[in-house]
């Protein structure tokens, strides 16, 4: 796929639809590839995709709104929903961008490599189910389904839903990916079990603000906890509670509009489980205003900035739970 | 006395006070006749606390329970349902129990609905 | 930090009774901002605005906080008051220690720790208020009255004689409204088209009204001073300006059996018709529901018998768009529907009727030609029973269709229909059932105790139970007698019905358009029940007449006076003051995503590309909103919806209540 | 009579101005009676009522935190309340799943006529805030073990 993915982008590239590439190429390690630009032919050299590229490169391509020339761009199913939600909210010109989906089958996890003994990783390579992690310490055979990364293992769609080429084939939604079923265990819990498991995910919070800056959907400007205006403004959190204040805004700033991705989980250092934030957003919104995924459908109206005159009364989130 | 009231309005649910006086449960009523104190006046007797009187009136045995009044009471009053009450107190001043459970077996009866006991059973016990 | 001063009012015993007026100035003025504290008995007097004035010139004030009643009531005075000495008047504050605090707490030392946390509050905010501004919008020197009836009527004279143009939009062919339908007036017994009709007829010769007739309100845009209105002219298939009002196509037309509005439905009218025979404008229309042509194709009739050739089977539908400074509601009112009374038997028996229905039966143009008859077999009825209080004064669940208010009309009209019927027709019998006889106004009280005791009608207290018809066609009237205590039976020959009244269906939809508030019953709401009866609480709508509140017709037309007073007020203005507490973008965060735009109820935010290059972070020309800050009510609805925090509310801002709530929560 | 060392409870109002405020008003002209420990601030909409307002009470010691807005149908801005149910059934919803006692937010719609009863409300809620005690879930989520 790489070759493939390469090929198209000098072509591209050399006959003057695109004056830009953004792909990834190798970061520090291996197992980590990053985001990058090419803009000639010979610079794709570097250009790099394997089943460790898994961050999303939509939010990358606000920064080329109104640059000159169209930009080339990599979408996988994550991704494209996430493109779709950026041009709901007017921060991409679907005209600048020239896009082509690529399928996704899920991308691997570095520490789940670990965890079945693979160090000083070097490369991947994949063949169907299998996949051969290359080490220092010589090749590793592995199930590729074991080494997923945890949103891959609950993932709603393999379809790219914009895409102006599509390489390979592309996927379907998969509405039975039971991503819903951890929220819905903690749902489950009594109020004081899931204030236990959230003082423990939230607690090792260290406001390094990597969820934020990976997050699609928050793609402020500037962000309210940067503006001294806003009276919420943090460097870090000082208390606990401004932790959980960080951590509620933020869902709250993205809901409705987070697409799911799973980036910020994937991200974070602490390895908190903060989709499970956006996620329950999500299936609330689901359960009291319709289905709604954000991203499916660019210009679509998100349900926090909509009503029905007969919506349901807040307090029915006390019902609800005392009805369980 | 006040403790009568008390009672009669919990039984019942009903508030008197949402009366406006216009009458239309004794103007509907098909015992009116019968009556010595008539629906709107059991009404105003039992916010006045006169439950006594009442008690001690035929009245609350002539009312057929129709609930006329109920249906047509532009103010949901529900004047049947405070005779009822008066004729539940009356019940439960006469000396209590008047079935206990363990006469209810000696009671039953092929012809007798069972739904009828049990509803003599939440009437005449305490 | 800025200078702040602390004005605690003591409003008597108001405040003073339950809150320790001097212990509240004593601790605020310990405050690190405070420069200056004071109390006074009634701050709002001319010696304690004065007071405040002295103050912020002495003490060089830089905001001022009140402690006093509710801002709802002075904080406009204190406002100016301010302004007076120089300082901005929108760097005042008030904090309400007499309706959320000395009024609802009996404690002392409850409600002075509370008025001091108040005070605080007020503090906190007035510190960062900023000096606002109120912008200017020009003024439309033109209004619009909804509805045609004698509020609508009487509120478009009195704006057009003052001098200013004026449109009337009446859905029905004709202005008149009710009053059209009534016999005769209490409690004078004049009758009521001759005192309609000469108004009828000045509307239409006025050269400042407009009538659009047979038109409904499409949409409105726009705000006090400049409202934006579409008007929907339904098609009347017949030319306005042509024809002649001869009524030729009224009778040659052969489709006769449409049920006339006119007369309730007690009688039919042609398809082609005009409602009644001083219609204004005095011009037929085609029903497009039954004329022949309109539906299949055929027939033609009525174009060949007009001799103006009025007749216009390709009329279409027109919108009308035009600008208004001021608009009034004039919905008027309905009897509601009383089919859910069976007890009644109004759909079994044609000879129970309602009051409205026994208005046409009395009057001369009416479906009896004004002689008192029984609809079923034309018979003069020998008793007659009215029924009180159907519908009103009754509580939600009982019907579904009843009204908890009083219909207010009814004792007063029925005392007139009883005086009626004993005047014409002294050998019949008439009872009047009644719950209560209200008549508070000038001359009623006397005009019902006439009914009782010149014209000997039996006026029973108590409400009829029952109303069953006989086999021989009387109505037996079971009702009770609360006097006597005894139930009656009374063998009528009809019974009239006075059903309670309810806001016109087109309210609600209208006040929608009009952003303005109704109450659960659908009447229109008033700005303040008391002080501001004809405005309504969005600025520029005014209310006239039963929009607002059940009214009889003198106490219609006084409002319709009052109403247009306001609107004469507005309009003699140039120019009007917005509301500075708006909203604003800050470009430098806006995201240019719409979120706030999505959620904005007056359309009020756009989108401009702007370029942002001189910063050094990055050379981009971005997508930002910005709030057009005459459309802008400042709800602040927009604040929430924006992620990035750019979206702000003058004088409620994000660290305002921020800052109030640290200092509640202290 | 207050007692010292008797718990009592902070509760921020946020009322809207035209309905719920005036509701609150109206509550003292009528001298219905409802706790000291319920402070109102005045709001031009419900829907101007940020979540973070909500969480910063309860961050600075709140113990309850109530908004009061018209009537659903009835809002002043025709569309304010639509939306600040939404936000709210979405905030309360947050901190339930966060574990935060069900009943220390809470929403209630009052019209400018209803005096009575947003003095019922607040007496109710105060009743609830003092059942529930002191917020501590939502002032210290990690220190406190």
């Amino acid at each position: 796929m790489q070759e493939v993915m390469k090929k198209r982008a000098s072509e591209l590239l050399a006959d003057g639809t695109v004056v830009r590439v953004l792909g990834w190429k190798n970061g520090e390690f291996a197992y980590d590839p990053t985001p990058a630009v090419f803009q000639t032919v010979e610079s794709l050299e570097a250009f790099v995709y394997n089943d460790f590229c898994a961050s999303n490169l939509s939010k990358y391509l606000i920064k080329f709104l109104r640059q000159e020339g169209k930009t080339l761009v990599f979408l996988k199913p994550c991704d494209s929903y996430s493109f779709n939600q950026l041009l709901t909210e007017h921060r991409v010109i679907r005209e600048n961008v020239y896009i082509i989906g690529v399928p996704c089958d899920g991308k691997v996890a570095e520490d789940k490599l670990r965890e079945k003994g693979a160090e000083g990783i070097l490369g991947i390579e994949t063949e169907g189910d299998q996949i051969k992690v290359k080490t220092l310490y010589g090749d590793l055979d592995l199930n590729k389904k074991e080494c997923l990364g945890e949103r891959c293992l609950s993932c709603k769609s393999h379809q790219v839903v914009v895409f102006d080429e599509m390489l390979g084939e592309n996927g379907e939604e998969n509405p039975d990916c039971g991503r819903f079923d951890m929220v819905e265990k903690l749902e489950a819990m009594t109020p004081e079990q899931r204030f236990e498991f959230w003082r423990g995910e939230l607690s090792k919070c260290i406001r390094c603000n990597a969820c934020r800056n990976i997050c699609p959907a928050c793609s402020c400007e500037k962000c309210v906890f940067d503006n001294p205006a806003s009276g919420i403004s943090q460097k870090a959190a000082a208390d606990s509670f401004e932790e959980n204040m960080f951590h509620i805004i933020r869902a709250f700033h993205v809901a409705g509009r987070c697409t799911d991705c799973g980036e910020c989980s994937r991200v974070c250092p602490q390895h908190i489980l903060l989709h499970l934030l956006n996620r329950k957003f999500i299936k609330e919104m689901n359960e009291c205003y319709g289905e709604y995924q954000a991203g499916a459908e660019a210009g679509s109206r998100a349900p926090l900035v909509n009503f029905t005159m007969d919506d349901c009364e807040p307090s029915i989130i006390y019902t609800k739970e005392a009805g369980k | 006395m006040a403790d009568l009231k008390e009672q009669v309005l919990t039984a019942s649910g009903v508030n008197p006070l949402k009366c406006m006086r216009c009458g239309k449960c004794s103007g509907t009523c098909p015992s009116y006749d019968a009556m010595e104190y008539h629906p709107h006046q059991f009404v105003y007797m039992v916010e006045k606390g006169d439950i006594e009187t009442l008690m001690k009136s035929e009245s609350i045995y002539k009312c057929l329970s129709c609930f006329a009044c109920i249906e047509r009471c532009p103010r949901d009053v529900e004047p049947a349902k405070l005779v009822e009450a008066v004729r539940l107190a009356v019940i439960r001043q006469q000396g209590q129990n008047h079935l206990k459970p363990q006469q209810v077996p000696e009671m039953l009866d092929e012809e007798l609905p069972q739904q009828a006991i049990v509803s003599a059973f939440r009437k005449y016990s305490k | 930090m800025r200078r702040i001063g602390v004005f605690v009012c003591h409003c008597g015993t108001n405040i003073a009774g339950t809150v320790d007026v001097k212990t509240v100035a004593e601790t605020l003025g310990k405050e690190p901002a405070v420069v200056y504290a004071t109390d006074y008995p009634y701050m709002c007097s001319e010696a304690g605005q004065n007071i405040i004035k002295d103050a912020i010139k002495e003490y060089k004030l830089e905001g001022v906080v009140v402690c006093s009643c509710s801002p709802r009531m002075h904080e406009a005075t204190f406002r100016k008051a301010v302004s007076a000495a120089g300082l901005n008047p929108y760097l005042l504050e008030v904090a309400n220690i007499r309706e959320q605090c000395s009024w609802i707490h009996k404690d002392m030392e409850a409600g002075t720790a509370k008025a001091i946390v108040l005070g605080r509050a007020a503090i906190a905010k007035v510190q960062l208020n900023a000096p606002l501004i109120a912008g200017e919008s020009p003024v439309v020197k033109r209004a619009l009255v909804i509805g045609g009836g004698i509020a609508g009527i009487q509120t478009a004279l009195d704006i057009a004689d003052a001098g200013y143009p004026v449109d009337i939009v009446e859905k029905e062919p004709t202005i008149g409204g009710k009053m059209t339908q009534i016999d005769k007036t209490f409690p004078t017994l004049d009758c009521s088209s001759c005192i309609l009709t000469p108004k009828m007829v000045e509307c239409a010769q006025n050269e400042n009204i407009t009538i659009y007739s047979y038109s409904e309100v499409e949409a409105v845009t726009g705000f006090v001073g400049n409202f934006s209105v579409k008007i929907r002219r339904k098609a009347r298939f017949v030319d306005e300006n042509k024809c002649t009002g001869c009524g030729v196509c009224t009778e040659k037309c052969p489709v006769k059996n449409v049920p006339d509005e006119y007369n309730l439905g007690l009688s039919n009218r042609h398809a082609a018709y005009i409602p009644f025979a001083q219609a204004i404008p005095n011009v037929a229309v085609l029903d497009k529901n039954r004329c022949i042509k309109l539906t299949k194709g055929k027939c033609g009739l009525c174009s060949t018998v007009c001799s103006a050739g009025a007749i216009d089977y390709e009329q279409k539908e027109t919108i009308v768009e035009e600008k208004y400074g001021a608009i009034v509601a004039a919905t008027g009112y309905n009897p509601i529907k009383i089919d859910g009374y069976d007890e009644f038997a109004y759909s079994q028996s044609k000879d129970v009727v309602t009051s409205l229905e026994f208005e046409r039966i009395l009057k001369a143009d009416g479906p009896t030609d004004g002689h008192l008859q029984r609809l079923s077999d034309g018979k003069q009825p020998k008793t007659i029973v009215f029924v009180q209080c159907v519908g009103s004064r009754e509580s939600g669940s009982s019907h579904g269709c009843g009204k908890e208010y009083c219909s207010k009309i009814c004792c007063m009209y029925t005392a007139k229909h009883a005086m009626l019927c004993r005047e014409k027709y002294p050998d019949t019998d008439v009872y009047v059932f009644y719950i209560d006889v209200r008549t508070p106004g000038k001359n009623y009280d006397e005009f019902y105790r006439r009914a009782v005791e010149q014209y000997g009608v039996h006026y029973i207290k108590g409400m009829v139970g029952k109303v069953a018809p006989q086999a021989d066609g009387s109505l037996m009237v079971q009702a009770s007698d609360l006097i006597s205590n005894e139930q009656l039976h009374v063998k009528a020959d009809m019974v009239v019905l006075a059903a309670a009244i309810e806001p016109d269906k087109s309210a609600r939809p209208l006040a929608t358009m009009l952003t303005a508030s109704m109450d659960t019953n659908d009447f229109f709401t008033e700005a303040h029940a008391k002080l501001r009866p004809v405005e309504s609480p969005t600025a520029g709508v005014f209310l006239s007449g039963v929009c607002q509140g059940p009214k009889d017709i003198p106490e219609t037309v006084a409002q319709a006076g009052a109403a247009a007073s306001k609107v004469i007020g507005l309009l003699a203005k140039d120019k009007l003051s917005c509301n500075p507490c708006v909203a604003h973008s800050n470009e430098m965060m806006c995201n240019g995503c719409s979120s706030c735009a999505n959620v904005c109820p007056y359309g009020a935010i756009t989108y401009a590309d702007k370029d942002f290059s001189r910063r050094q972070d990055g050379s981009m020309i971005r997508r930002v909103a910005s709030v057009n800050e005459a459309v802008c009510q400042g709800c602040g609805a927009c604040t929430v919806a924006c992620p990035s925090g750019a979206m702000d509310l003058k004088g409620f801002s994000t660290s305002q209540i921020m800052a109030e709530v640290d200092a509640i929560c202290k | 009579m207050q007692v010292n060392n008797e718990f009592r409870p902070k509760i921020v109002a946020f009322c809207c101005n035209w309905c719920s405020y005036a509701g609150a008003d109206l509550a003292g002209t009528n001298r219905a009676n409802y706790p000291a420990d319920v402070k109102i601030i005045r709001v031009p909409c419900s829907c101007r009522v940020n979540p973070m307002f909500i969480l910063r009470a309860f961050q600075r010691g709140a113990d309850g935190v109530i908004l009061c807005g018209c009537h659903p149908g009835d809002c002043h801005y025709t569309t304010g309340n639509y939306y600040a149910r939404r936000r709210m059934t979405m905030l309360f919803s947050m901190l339930s799943y966060l574990g935060i006692e069900k009943g220390r937010t809470r929403v209630e719609w009052v019209s400018a006529a209803e005096g009575a009863k947003f003095a019922a409300t607040m007496n109710e809620f105060v009743e609830t805030i003092t059942a529930l005690g002191e917020n501590k879930r939502l002032e210290d989520l990690r220190c406190k073990k």
